[in-house]
């Protein structure tokens, strides 16, 4: 394979198994677990029938056999029910109402870094701004999350968890994700770098002496370095939003994750993991496609040249 | 000298802070006759090209000269600018847009660097083409027949600048230059990084396919023996003395 | 455009700063106490002025005693994971010149999938799973690193690619230098610098600020702490009794000192990468 | 800055007809054979029906849902007659059927339940003599059986009679139940709708249940009427409620007391004279100002100390046992000395060995009594030990604590809270079968079990007292939990909620009589 189709090949090719790959280390780490599964969620001193409970949730045979009954119920929709988080509700159920969360949540978020992006590229965002960004960057997004959900619950109290509470819920969420942790005041410097380095290539020098426009030259050219660095932000999101949910108490994959974890809720666990992966893998695929179909305009034919 | 007069420079005058990059040079370009700018490096060869296309960027830039456009109007395109500073040079390169790449084009030299890395020929010379006042209906032909103009395989217009010589992309950056069809081309340095034979072909080419789109050519170079031979005019650049 | 002496004038004041920053981030770890001190309900929330130099917090211990105390349990994970990053980016770099194409596809893919796996998903499994006694931030600090690092190798080999990977190597050695020279010397101090330490420094950052997350999540969810004993109380506790000013108890003091040793640690950053930046 | 951040948002509060309280913290389980803490049981005896249950009035045991019981089989078993009429939340009739399904899923061990596995030693089976008619039979004679009748019963029909009720059931997160609320467990909450029965008749029309965040933030919604009331206000905070006209703190009776659980296993903990030192060393009275902010000379303070296992008002609670409020560093040391121990530089050791004791508390409790586990540590280093601390998660409490399995701790703090009977057997009997399945640190002594099956074999309230009477003395010296107090707990209610009276332990117990005006 040519040289210039093996990155995109291999992020689809990771696209493909991550969603598994996250699951199978975390059923790893769950056996590593000290005391067997079972019993961490049934202690023999407590209740009986220990061994039962292992059966029916396929902890009785070992690493494989659990990971190996997970997936395939995973790839029927079937997740399993919870048995600590939300006892006996079907873990799809739970995932249903998670992943449009989060996906709502890190998209709102990214809107923000992709406008400081296109205004960085653009130079439509001041330069002048960025110490600004950077100093309300400094501010983790526990402590603006913190204050939000305190705000939040005093003022609406009983209706914490109203539509129009859970609205601006999710818009305090994204804001917090979106300007803490350095990540809209990191794009905006990352993107302005990248483009102002194309712009001092020659070519694009010479471009405007032949009248073309700087943008539509530089772009192309630096349009997947952007999408990778626009993944790599989008991935800090995703992180971000499990310490945003479940701090402002957001009904998504985070909040499920960290309470599954906290629970032992293998089930849920799980579950949660395999959707961040999805939506990483996700993200993969995307910059896959964006650097195929860069690499495709580049080898258009113009008009239709026939050689 | 009843040919069209293209460009009217007169006594041009641009100096930063520190230094007078040029002082009081007159130029005239007419349509199918090639000028030549010559002088030492640092002499400011190419920064009269750029100003002759409107293109300023040096502070304060600009302090004296006039500049015309016989064959457009007589608008005195320097007017606004003259001792006005940096804005007032970039509301003329604005303004001056619409001329690059239709009135004259600009091919530049060391044409490796000088052509978008991502664009095939093929493209970039569509997007030339397409610069022009009446578009051709078959794109793909007028490709072709520029191509072969310049001495390239149509093949050749799947190639990116990287995967192309020194000398071919010098014949593709004028390709490029002439594709729009304008009234005059300026070519700066042609022969940087070539060697003498290809120097030579390449400026030949140059003159005969300007000839043949009867429009003016004003080159820039340091190559007396080529000048020689084909310059109908020659303006000389004196090597810059330092202002107090 | 600063000349190469104007750029060493430029480097000065980030340079003393960040060796400031560091000094600051680094030594009072050393000087925390291993528990807070006697309450004292005299001083509860007393000011600066009462209990010098940061106030006191609700049962009037030192809020110095908290500041110490995080700087501890941050400073020396943070800066092996900043270490282990920075090494593996080299290491990446140095692949980008020296390696054949096979080993540079290896690493892509390694560092793909790596790179692709929810950092935090992946660190709450990894801080659960820890034993009672092999907890601390060393351990999460150290997978946060190698989740990381898939990021920095790719940032670094990109900047050798851009000197031409091998051919930069070839050319070098045209001029006669010696490979571990021309490795070391001009790939890895001139070139690759800035952007390994600058990764680092990330790290570091992102280090401290996922320790502050996971110590609030653990308090708010009253778990034993992930990243450092019960006993210790790390910025995330100052945070968090900070922010209890918009509930109207007197603790801004806390909460000023709390974004202050954050923005400490994010200036000392900001000023390391001006610092090691290529003239 | 409280007041501008809350008035951005507060134009939304909604005080409609929906009364919302805040809990400790969301149930894990709405079925009661998986209750694993006091929220649990507070939540259950809203949706759900105890058989019987003690009349907060008169403390005769009462049912909602049986007319007449009689002792058949010669002691050995009880013949129920249900009440006609009463009805599941979901339509369907409630009867004998129901009782006895509760019992054969109790006594069945595929259900995985502590709760079931307890009462597997009480019960025997269950007959459905007829459709209202119910034979519950024992596995021995109890006195007062009745008071083993405390269980919830749970509907047939929705289980398919299948006995084995797993943990992963629907049912423990949206129950069909009996009571005077019908419950549904989502992640942020419960949410209780009213419905008319037979036997309950619930004034307030819909509930919920919020899970308790940052006592503050409760407390201030609480004043902004967000919530209408607090199930647990940790004393810190008693004070601002106390002080607004608005609200009420409502006394909340839990029997329940707190100890630090000593671990004789520890060569050095073996001793009891060790454990007396360290009874000694630790200041109550200091503790609990640093830690609660009970001033020494308080009145009526609400953390009553003890010097045995039961609270000072229970019958149980022998009076001539004296409480050591405050610490006495020479008897200590004295006994440390006796004990074999040397004090090295200041520090303790046992053999030549330095001691450091690994000192857990369970980390809710700090909530109730913020810093209570660096207090003690403070304590017991000033007294020559050194310390580690750690916060136990519940989660860890209730799976490794409870069972025995923290052998790395030294001394463990927490707090016990009796259910329907006085029982401490599961707390100091030695593990045996369903005996002493609570003795933190498998503490194990002849005299003691012998006075706890006194106990349990007693026919009358004097014999059960003489013999609790004993063996509180006896825990005294023998100290294998150092007690600490009786911390008590209150609720806060804003004063639209009348007639709210609160019964002891289930909380909800008279909820019919509850009303909210807004």
């Amino acid at each position: 394979m040519s040289a210039r189709w093996l990155r995109p090949a291999v992020r689809l090719g990771a696209a493909l198994v991550l969603p598994f790959v996250v699951p199978g280390l975390i059923t790893g780490l769950i056996w590593a677990l000290p005391g067997d599964p079972a019993s961490i969620i049934c202690p023999p001193e407590l209740c009986s029938g220990t061994e039962a409970l292992a059966e029916r949730w396929n902890l009785d045979k070992g690493p494989w056999h659990f990971f190996s009954s997970w997936v395939s119920g995973a790839l029927t929709g079937d997740f399993g029910n919870s048995w600590r988080l939300q006892q006996g509700i079907p873990v799809a159920e739970l995932l249903e109402e998670s992943i449009p969360t989060t996906a709502a949540l890190v998209s709102l978020g990214l809107l923000l870094l992709i406008l400081g992006a296109t205004g960085a590229a653009t130079r439509w965002l001041p330069a002048k701004l960025d110490p600004v960004l950077q100093a309300v960057g400094l501010v983790p997004a526990v402590v603006m999350a913190m204050s939000a959900a305190a705000a939040l619950t005093i003022g609406y109290g009983v209706e914490q968890y109203s539509d129009q509470a859970n609205l601006l819920r999710l818009g305090l969420g994204a804001l917090a994700l979106g300007l803490a942790d350095a990540a809209l005041s990191g794009t905006v410097t990352g993107v302005r770098g990248l483009m102002e380095s194309e712009r001092r290539q020659r070519y694009v020098q010479m471009a405007i002496l032949r009248g073309e426009g700087t943008l539509s030259n530089a772009l192309p050219n630096t349009l997947p370095a952007l999408a990778g660095q626009m993944r790599a932000r989008t991935l800090h999101l995703l992180s971000g939003a499990v310490v945003v949910e479940v701090v402002l108490q957001i009904n998504g994959l985070g909040d499920l994750l960290w309470g599954g974890t906290l629970a032992q809720d293998f089930g849920v666990v799980l579950a949660a993991s395999f959707g961040f992966a999805v939506l990483s893998a996700a993200l993969l695929l995307l910059q896959a496609l964006v650097e195929i179909g860069t690499e495709l305009h580049v080898r258009r034919s113009p008009g239709g040249v026939v050689a | 000298m009843g040919d069209v007069h293209l460009v009217k420079l007169r006594n041009l005058t641009i100096r930063t802070h520190a230094r007078q990059l040029v002082s009081e040079i007159d130029l005239d370009c007419y349509e199918g006759r090639v000028t030549a700018l010559m002088g030492p490096s640092g002499s400011g060869k190419s920064l009269t090209a750029r100003a002759v296309m409107g293109c300023l960027d040096v502070d304060p830039g600009l302090v004296d000269g006039t500049l015309h456009y016989p064959a457009l109007d007589d608008r005195d395109w320097y007017a606004p600018v003259r001792g006005q500073g940096m804005r007032a040079q970039r509301r003329l390169l604005k303004d001056s847009a619409p001329l690059r790449g239709s009135y004259f084009t600009y091919s530049p030299q060391a044409a490796s660097s000088a052509l978008n890395p991502g664009r095939t020929l093929g493209q970039q010379l569509a997007l030339a083409i397409r610069r022009r006042r009446q578009p051709p209906e078959d794109l793909s032909r007028a490709i072709r027949d520029l191509l072969s103009e310049v001495g390239l395989a149509p093949s050749d217009s799947r190639l990116l600048p990287s995967e192309m010589s020194g000398g071919m992309n010098q014949r593709a950056a004028l390709a490029i230059a002439v594709a729009p069809l304008p009234r005059l081309v300026i070519a700066d340095e042609p022969e940087t990084g070539l060697d003498p034979v290809l120097t030579r072909g390449v400026i030949e080419l140059m003159v005969d396919v300007c000839r043949d789109h009867r429009c003016g050519l004003l080159l820039i170079s340091h190559h007396q023996q080529t000048v020689d031979k084909i310059a109908d005019d020659v303006v000389h650049l004196p090597g810059v003395e330092v202002a107090p | 455009m600063p000349g190469a002496p104007a750029g060493r004038v430029n480097r000065v004041l980030p340079a003393s700063l960040a060796a400031a920053g560091l000094a600051l981030l680094l030594v009072p770890g050393f000087f925390a106490p291993e528990f807070l001190s006697e309450p004292d309900m005299a001083n509860a929330f007393a000011g600066p002025g009462a209990v010098p130099p940061f106030g006191a917090d609700q049962r009037g211990r030192p809020l110095l005693e908290y500041a110490t105390q995080g700087a501890w349990v941050i400073a020396l994970p943070s800066l092996v994971a900043a270490l282990v990053v920075m090494a593996l980016s080299t290491v990446g770099g140095l692949i980008a010149c020296a390696g054949g194409r096979h080993v540079q596809t290896v690493v892509q893919i390694i560092s793909e999938i790596l790179g692709a796996l929810p950092r935090l998903v992946v660190i709450l499994v990894v801080a659960l799973v820890l034993p009672r006694d092999g907890r601390g931030l060393l351990p999460i600090a150290l997978t946060w690193a190698f989740l990381s690092a898939p990021g920095a190798i790719d940032e670094a080999s990109a900047v050798a690619a851009r000197l031409g990977g091998s051919r930069f190597v070839e050319a070098l050695r045209a001029h006669g230098f010696s490979r571990p020279r021309i490795y070391l010397v001009h790939l890895v101090a001139f070139n690759l610098r800035p952007v390994v330490v600058r990764q680092g420094v990330e790290t570091f950052m992102q280090v401290t600020f996922l320790e502050i997350a996971l110590s609030y999540l653990a308090v708010v969810s009253n778990q034993s702490s992930f990243t450092h004993a019960d006993s210790v109380q790390s910025w995330a506790n100052l945070l968090d009794l900070g922010y209890k000013v918009v509930l109207g108890v007197h603790s801004g003091h806390a909460l000023a000192l709390g974004l202050g040793l954050v923005a400490l640690v994010a200036v000392t950053a900001v000023a390391v990468t001006h610092a090691v930046r290529a003239r | 800055m409280q007041i501008a951040l809350a008035g951005a948002l507060a134009t939304v509060v909604s005080t409609g007809a929906t009364l919302a309280f805040y809990e400790e913290s969301l149930p894990t389980s709405m079925n009661p054979l998986y209750a694993q803490s006091m929220v649990d049981n507070r939540v259950h005896e809203l949706v759900l029906d105890r058989l019987y249950y003690h009349s907060p009035i008169t403390n005769e045991l009462t049912s909602n849902v049986t007319n007449q019981w009689e002792l058949a089989e010669g002691g050995k078993a009880v013949r129920l007659t249900l009440k006609k009429g009463i009805r599941w939340h979901d339509g369907k009739g409630f009867g004998a059927k129901d009782v006895c399904f509760t019992v054969q899923a109790m006594l069945d061990e595929g259900t995985t339940s502590p709760i079931a596995q307890k009462q597997r030693a009480v019960f025997a089976g269950c007959e459905v003599e007829k459709d209202l008619v119910a034979l519950v039979r024992f596995t021995k004679i109890f006195h007062n059986p009745r008071e083993r009748l405390g269980f919830q019963v749970l509907p047939e029909h929705i289980f398919e009679g299948n006995t084995a009720i797993p943990p992963d059931h629907p049912f423990n997160t949206r129950p069909v139940g009996s009571g005077p609320m019908k419950g549904s467990m989502g992640r942020r909450g419960v949410a209780f709708e009213q419905v008319d029965n037979a036997h309950h008749e619930a004034d307030i029309d819909k509930m919920i249940l919020q899970e308790a965040q940052d006592p503050l933030v409760q407390v201030r919604t609480l004043q902004n009427n967000g919530v209408q009331g607090i199930i647990a206000v940790p004393p810190p905070y008693r004070p601002e409620v106390a002080a607004s006209d608005e609200l009420a703190l409502k006394s909340y009776d839990l029997r329940s007391w707190w100890f630090v659980a000593v671990n004789p296993n520890k060569a050095y903990l073996a001793d009891k004279r060790v454990r007396q030192a360290l009874n000694q060393l630790i200041n109550r009275n200091e503790l609990r100002q640093l830690s609660i902010g009970v001033k020494p000379d308080e009145q009526n303070p609400p953390c009553e100390f003890i010097s045995g296992p039961f609270v000072q008002s229970s019958p149980y609670y022998n009076r001539a046992v004296e409480v050591s409020p405050n610490s006495d560093k020479d008897a200590a040391f004295a006994l440390l000395a006796q004990a074999g121990l040397k004090q090295v530089g200041g520090r303790w050791q046992y053999k030549g060995q330095p001691i450091s004791l690994r000192i857990g508390i369970k980390a809710p409790l700090e909530i109730e009594a913020p810093d209570l586990l660096s207090q003690i540590g403070n304590q017991l280093s000033a007294g020559g030990f050194d310390r580690q601390e750690f916060k136990i998660s519940v989660d860890e409490w209730n799976t490794k604590v409870l069972t025995g399995q923290s052998d790395d701790f030294d001394l463990l703090v927490g707090k016990w809270s009796f259910g329907l009977v006085e029982d401490v057997n599961p707390l100091f009997h030695s593990r045996s079968g369903d005996k002493g399945n609570l003795n933190i640190f498998n503490y194990n002594e002849k005299a003691v079990d012998s006075l706890l099956s006194q106990f349990n074999t007693a026919r009358t309230d004097t014999q059960a007292q003489d013999a609790y009477h004993a063996l509180h003395e006896l825990l005294a010296s023998e100290l294998p939990y150092l007690f600490l107090w009786k911390l008590d707990t209150k609720s806060a209610w804003r004063t639209e909620v009348r007639s709210n009276t609160i019964t002891p332990y289930y909380y909800w117990t008279v909820f019919d009589a509850w009303k909210f005006e807004p």
